[in-house]
């Protein structure tokens, strides 16, 4: 089966001289209607490797090797409109810390009209559907109220999930997620993660997930990828890492998250 | 929005009252007699008789209370007495020299917008190459320019070395360059500033990042969502701009023999004419206020967090 | 950090300037420079030469003399107005942000009033009633822009005091001066220093503008404002006399604008100090 | 036997808002009653914005109660006795979630560790330093250490200097407070593993905050559930809460991410 992305080699450095590497030789796939996880602690590039993909590296840092392949074809050498026509529609994403991510001084639905808007014509009434069914696909009954409200007036979770219609209204075949729910109670994490689960299932879309948290990664990961230092240091099927992680830094992390759920374990309690 | 601009015009009335009782009182603490210097102005002989016949003229007799809640009541039909030196009514004198004051500190703002709003965009989006040098080398000599001293430079040059330009007074266009230059070149320099740090600030940030994930065009980012957002702190600004144009008018019109209200109000302060002091501050201190509240609606209209404070969630 | 200012050479260069210049104000009484006051007709509007290295103005007076003794003049009444707001503001505002509540919204009202009123205009407005004179400017400008600070010092002290770190102090049983000379001081100490050198230029420009318009420092003492105001009258015939002392106003104030950022840069990542107007 | 420290139906506001403008309340706290028992370790859970950590500040007498008192050993702390409150403070001590907040970042280990050794045992800079170094090697760093500056750390040697610091004047109860919360899950095992060490070695009283079911489980004897201000139930182990605690705890706890892939690995 053919990948629908693949990253392959790919090297990040800072801008500045001398040059600092911050990924090295990554490389990685997702498959359409699966997650992929990528695992590490903070600062072990995972951020950086997925946000290269779409071409969103921060200023001051830079690619400076390997290819990443959208459906079998390079993007990261496609000029920049051509890039700006997969974001948002092929490719979407989702972030951390969604406070930060809504402009203030429009409302949700500029913000979702500005998205629509950048990649099709559509009628204010066909715009206005779309809009609709993709809150009420991540739960939103009133929709017109989220609509009509600023970001600074709905709840961390809240934002999250308009963040997440967003990138489903125009049908994504990848969605990236970086670290989507690491600001956000269990209650509300486990929300927007069955949310995209939901998605991905419902459209074969292929999710790349960014997290720190194995539980995370064990709930929703088909393959995960373990980076560490910069570097992927071991990639396979969910299952199969869970069962026998190699690399110190995998078996670190597997052990960290079966020491964190085993006194609910030992109490009984099913989780 | 209604109720936000009823509430904060309602918040005026007390403010103008305490700042009319405070320019009241500070008054009464002034050094020397008022009844003496309106002797002097009267060119009355400073007698006994005559000092107490114009203490009860001006009402100094009474206690303080009484004479504010008198002045008070004449403020209020606009009655603010009248000069120590001309001997007509204040608010007259003032009103006729004001026109020529607003125009020229009207100007300064429009310059000052029309100027500095390319020029900060320009150094942000030339960051760290030459227009930007050259905007931030231009906005540290602008905070550093006396304004005076400006002003005296561009008559040596435009009026006594080339002789293009006016030296002084009032007429046509020509004779509003040189003050409006001179009094909009620090304002200028501040909101280039400001601009550009705004502009940097919100270009690094994670909204716009999330607006690039979206697809949104590089265009729409930056004139839409940047512009706006670094626009917010130096629409603030603009009410701070005129409190300094109105402050700086008085220097402008001195250097520029400007027929205006700051000059007549330099010449009071050294003839210690009170009243007309008292109506010139009071006169300014409003306009500020108002020009302050229409910038604060402003404000509100382009952000929301501040129209819908208390209202969220 | 401090290594870092000094890297760069605008600092570098303001702060030998300002030295330069702080050390030739001090020292003015003892560099053998003619009496900046005294008037001598008979050489009046001399040109530059060996007796006047910068000529004499309309009344005989050497420029170089007045232009030194006017820096005593311009750097002293600045350093006074600042320590005085550097007091009272740092006072009333830390005041306000701490204690909270009742007294940190008089505090603020009374503030409110006082930046109802557009700077100059009420230090006109001052020096009307208290009379002109360096003594009655200084207390002007200070009148006119305590408030302001005062208001940025409360906005410091209530982002420390909701920090962690000074409530784990408290837990830790800090309390009191301690507290304020642990950890509150430090953390507002570099913030005030910031803001205090950005606003030095501005206040010198204010202290000339006043003298410049007869309503502060008065004839015969030396400042830089009534040097130009002074040679106003001259523009046509002697315009270096309003260039010396321009020149000066304006370099000195250049170079704490200078100082006041690369501080800035150096010590506020907080961000709480944006830049501001008045 | 009287609980060490208690809060007692207790409330607390915030107030929005002021004199020109309309002013607004949030009811945080409305009536919250907590004990916790000499030795014993409490956990306190409840969804994010539930005012948990709300009534750790109360606690800790860093906030006052609207309504409602705290006591520390059967005495009223908002009393205020000076010797009584002396004793208190000495023996209620915290470690914040914001691991980089949390300390002063003009000091150095030393020296954060080293101020409440000053300030309880009334001894030098110099010498708190010097025992702020044992200190260091019981949360599992150097000696060494103490001359570091916080940048200098990691989040996670971070957070230990924090423990140190909450441990140096031999408290009889830690507040953690969302401790582990913003720490990489590697990290936060560590960590949680050093607190489970304290705990067993020294018989101090806990109260452990967290929004995260897991983190609690293992470290504490008893689970207390705060929902809508108040504390709703309260249970010897997050099971049994489980089972008698309502939709808010059933909610938290599936919404817990799964130990291991489920039937996904075998797609």
């Amino acid at each position: 089966m053919k990948a629908l992305l693949e990253v392959r080699g790919l090297e990040i450095e800072t801008a500045a001289r001398p040059a600092r590497e911050l990924v090295r030789g990554a490389s990685f796939s997702v498959f359409a209607g699966e997650t992929t996880c990528v695992v590490g602690a903070s600062g072990s590039g995972k951020s950086l490797s997925c946000l290269s993909v779409p071409g969103l590296l921060p200023p001051g840092v830079r690619k400076t090797g390997g290819e990443v392949r959208f459906r079998g074809e390079r993007i990261d050498n496609l000029p920049k409109e051509a890039l700006r026509r997969l974001r948002g529609t092929a490719i979407s994403m989702v972030m951390q810390n969604p406070m930060s991510c809504f402009d203030p001084v429009f409302t949700i639905k500029s913000h979702f009209l500005e998205t629509i808007a950048a990649h099709e014509r559509l009628s204010r009434r066909e715009a206005d559907e779309k809009m609709m069914s993709a809150l009420a696909e991540v739960g939103f009954d009133d929709g017109a109220k989220i609509l009509a409200a600023y970001p600074f007036q709905l709840s961390g979770g809240m934002l999250q999930r308009v963040m997440l219609a967003m990138a489903l209204s125009l049908d994504p075949a990848l969605l990236i997620a970086d670290e989507p729910t690491s600001d956000l109670d269990t209650v509300a994490q486990a929300r927007v993660l069955d949310l995209m689960d939901a998605a991905r299932r419902g459209r074969n879309m292929g999710v790349l997930l960014v997290t720190h948290d194995f539980g995370v990664a064990a709930k929703m990961a088909s393959s995960i990828v373990v980076m560490d230092g910069g570097q992927v240091v071991e990639t396979g099927e969910a299952g199969a890492i869970f069962a026998a992680p190699v690399h110190e830094s995998a078996k670190a992390l597997v052990a960290a998250h079966e020491k964190l759920c085993a006194p609910l374990a030992a109490e009984g309690v099913e989780v | 929005m209604g109720r936000y601009i009823l509430r904060r015009i309602l918040t005026l009335i007390p403010i103008l009252f305490v700042v009319s009782v405070v320019v009241f009182l500070i008054l009464r603490m002034a050094k020397g007699d008022p009844a003496m210097a309106y002797l002097r102005m009267s060119n009355i002989p400073p007698t006994e008789q005559a000092l107490a016949e114009a203490r009860i003229e001006l009402g100094l007799d009474k206690p303080v209370a009484v004479q504010y809640a008198d002045w008070f009541m004449k403020a209020l039909r606009l009655d603010f007495g009248r000069s120590y030196v001309t001997g007509r009514p204040v608010l007259e004198e003032i009103m006729h020299y004001l026109p020529a004051t607003l125009a020229l500190a009207g100007a300064g703002l429009l310059l000052t917008m029309a100027v500095s709003v390319p020029f900060g965009v320009l150094a942000a989006m030339g960051k760290d190459r030459l227009p930007d040098h050259l905007m931030r080398a231009f906005s540290f000599v602008g905070v550093s320019m006396p304004n005076f001293w400006l002003g005296l430079l561009l008559v040596y040059l435009f009026s006594v070395k080339l002789g293009w330009l006016p030296p002084m007074g009032r007429g046509g266009a020509g004779h509003m360059l040189m003050p409006v230059v001179t009094l909009s070149f620090m304002s200028i320099a501040i909101n280039v500033r400001f601009l550009r740090a705004g502009l940097l600030e919100h270009i690094r940030s994670r909204s716009v990042l999330f607006a690039r994930a979206r697809g949104v065009s590089e265009g729409r980012i930056t004139w839409i969502h940047v512009m706006r957002n670094a626009m917010i702190p130096v629409v603030t600004s603009m009410g701070m701009h005129l409190g300094e144009m109105l402050g700086g008018a008085v220097i402008v019109e001195n250097i520029f023999s400007w027929p205006g209200v700051g000059r007549f109000a330099v010449q009071a302060v050294f003839n210690r004419d009170y009243p007309t002091l008292q109506c010139f501050i009071l006169m300014m201190t409003v306009i500020f206020v108002l020009c302050n509240l229409c910038v604060d609606i402003l404000y509100a209209f382009i952000d929301p967090r501040i129209r819908l404070a208390g209202e969220q969630r | 950090m401090s290594t870092a200012l000094l890297q760069k050479n605008t600092v570098r260069l303001s702060l030998v300037l300002l030295v330069i210049v702080g050390a030739v104000a001090v020292f003015a009484p003892w560099l053998g420079l003619p009496d900046p006051e005294e008037v001598n007709l008979a050489e009046k509007l001399a040109p530059s030469g060996p007796g006047h290295l910068l000529g004499t103005d309309h009344l005989g007076r050497d420029v170089l003399a007045r232009l030194v003794f006017g820096a005593r003049t311009s750097i002293g009444s600045v350093f006074a107005i600042l320590l005085l707001i550097a007091l009272f503001s740092t006072l009333a505002g830390s005041v306000a942000g701490f204690v909270g509540g009742a007294v940190d919204s008089v505090i603020m009202r009374i503030c409110d009033i006082f930046l109802t009123f557009p700077t100059l205009i009420l230090a006109m407005f001052f020096v009307g009633i208290l009379g002109t004179g360096l003594t009655n400017v200084i207390l002007a400008i200070f009148l006119t822009h305590w408030a302001w600070y005062a208001r940025i010092v409360r906005g410091i002290a209530l982002s420390l005091k909701s920090r962690e770190y000074i409530l784990a102090a408290k837990v830790a049983g800090t309390r009191g001066f301690s507290l304020v000379a642990r950890h509150i001081l430090p953390a507002m100490a570099p913030q005030v220093l910031v803001l205090a050198t950005l606003d030095i230029g501005h206040m010198m420009l204010h202290v000339a503008g006043l003298s410049f318009l007869g309503l502060g420092v008065q004839p015969p003492m030396p400042e830089w404002g009534v040097m130009i105001g002074d040679a106003r009258q001259f523009i046509w015939t002697e315009p270096q006399l309003m260039l010396y002392p321009g020149l000066a106003i304006f370099i000195v104030v250049m170079a704490f604008n200078l100082l006041g950022d690369g501080l800035r840069d150096a010590l506020d990542r907080s961000g709480m100090l944006e830049e501001r107007v008045r | 036997m009287t609980a060490l420290l208690s809060a007692v139906d207790v409330q607390r506001f915030y107030r929005r808002g002021g004199i020109f403008r309309r002013g607004e309340r949030l009811h945080v706290l409305k009536g919250a009653t907590l004990e916790i028992g000499r030795g014993k370790a409490v956990g306190l859970v409840g969804r994010s914005g539930c005012g948990k950590s709300t009534l750790g500040r109360i606690l800790l007498g860093l906030e006052r109660p609207d309504w409602g008192s705290v006591f520390f050993k059967g005495k009223d702390i908002s009393a205020k006795d000076g010797g009584e409150f002396a004793k208190f403070r000495k023996s209620v001590q915290v470690v914040f979630q914001n691991v980089q907040g949390s300390v002063n970042p003009r000091m150095t280990a030393g020296e954060i560790i080293g101020e409440p050794l000053r300030n309880f045992f009334g001894i030098s800079k110099r010498e708190a330093v010097e025992r702020s170094r044992p200190l260091l090697e019981q949360v599992g760093l150097k000696g060494s250490d103490a001359d570091k500056f916080p940048p200098h750390f990691s989040g996670g040697e971070l957070q230990r200097v924090c423990i140190a610091r909450a441990l140096a004047p031999e408290p009889e109860v830690i507040v953690f407070d969302e401790a582990v919360s913003s720490l990489d899950m590697v990290v936060q095992a560590r960590v949680l593993e050093l607190v489970q060490k304290i705990r067993d070695e020294r018989g101090l009283a806990f109260l452990f905050i967290s929004h995260d079911l897991r983190v609690v489980a293992g470290l504490c004897d008893e689970v207390a559930l705060m929902d809508g201000g108040v504390i709703a139930a309260r249970e010897r182990s997050v099971a049994t809460l489980a089972k008698t605690g309502g939709a808010t705890i059933a909610r938290m706890l599936e919404s817990l991410p799964p130990a291991g892939p489920g039937e996904r690995a075998f797609r």
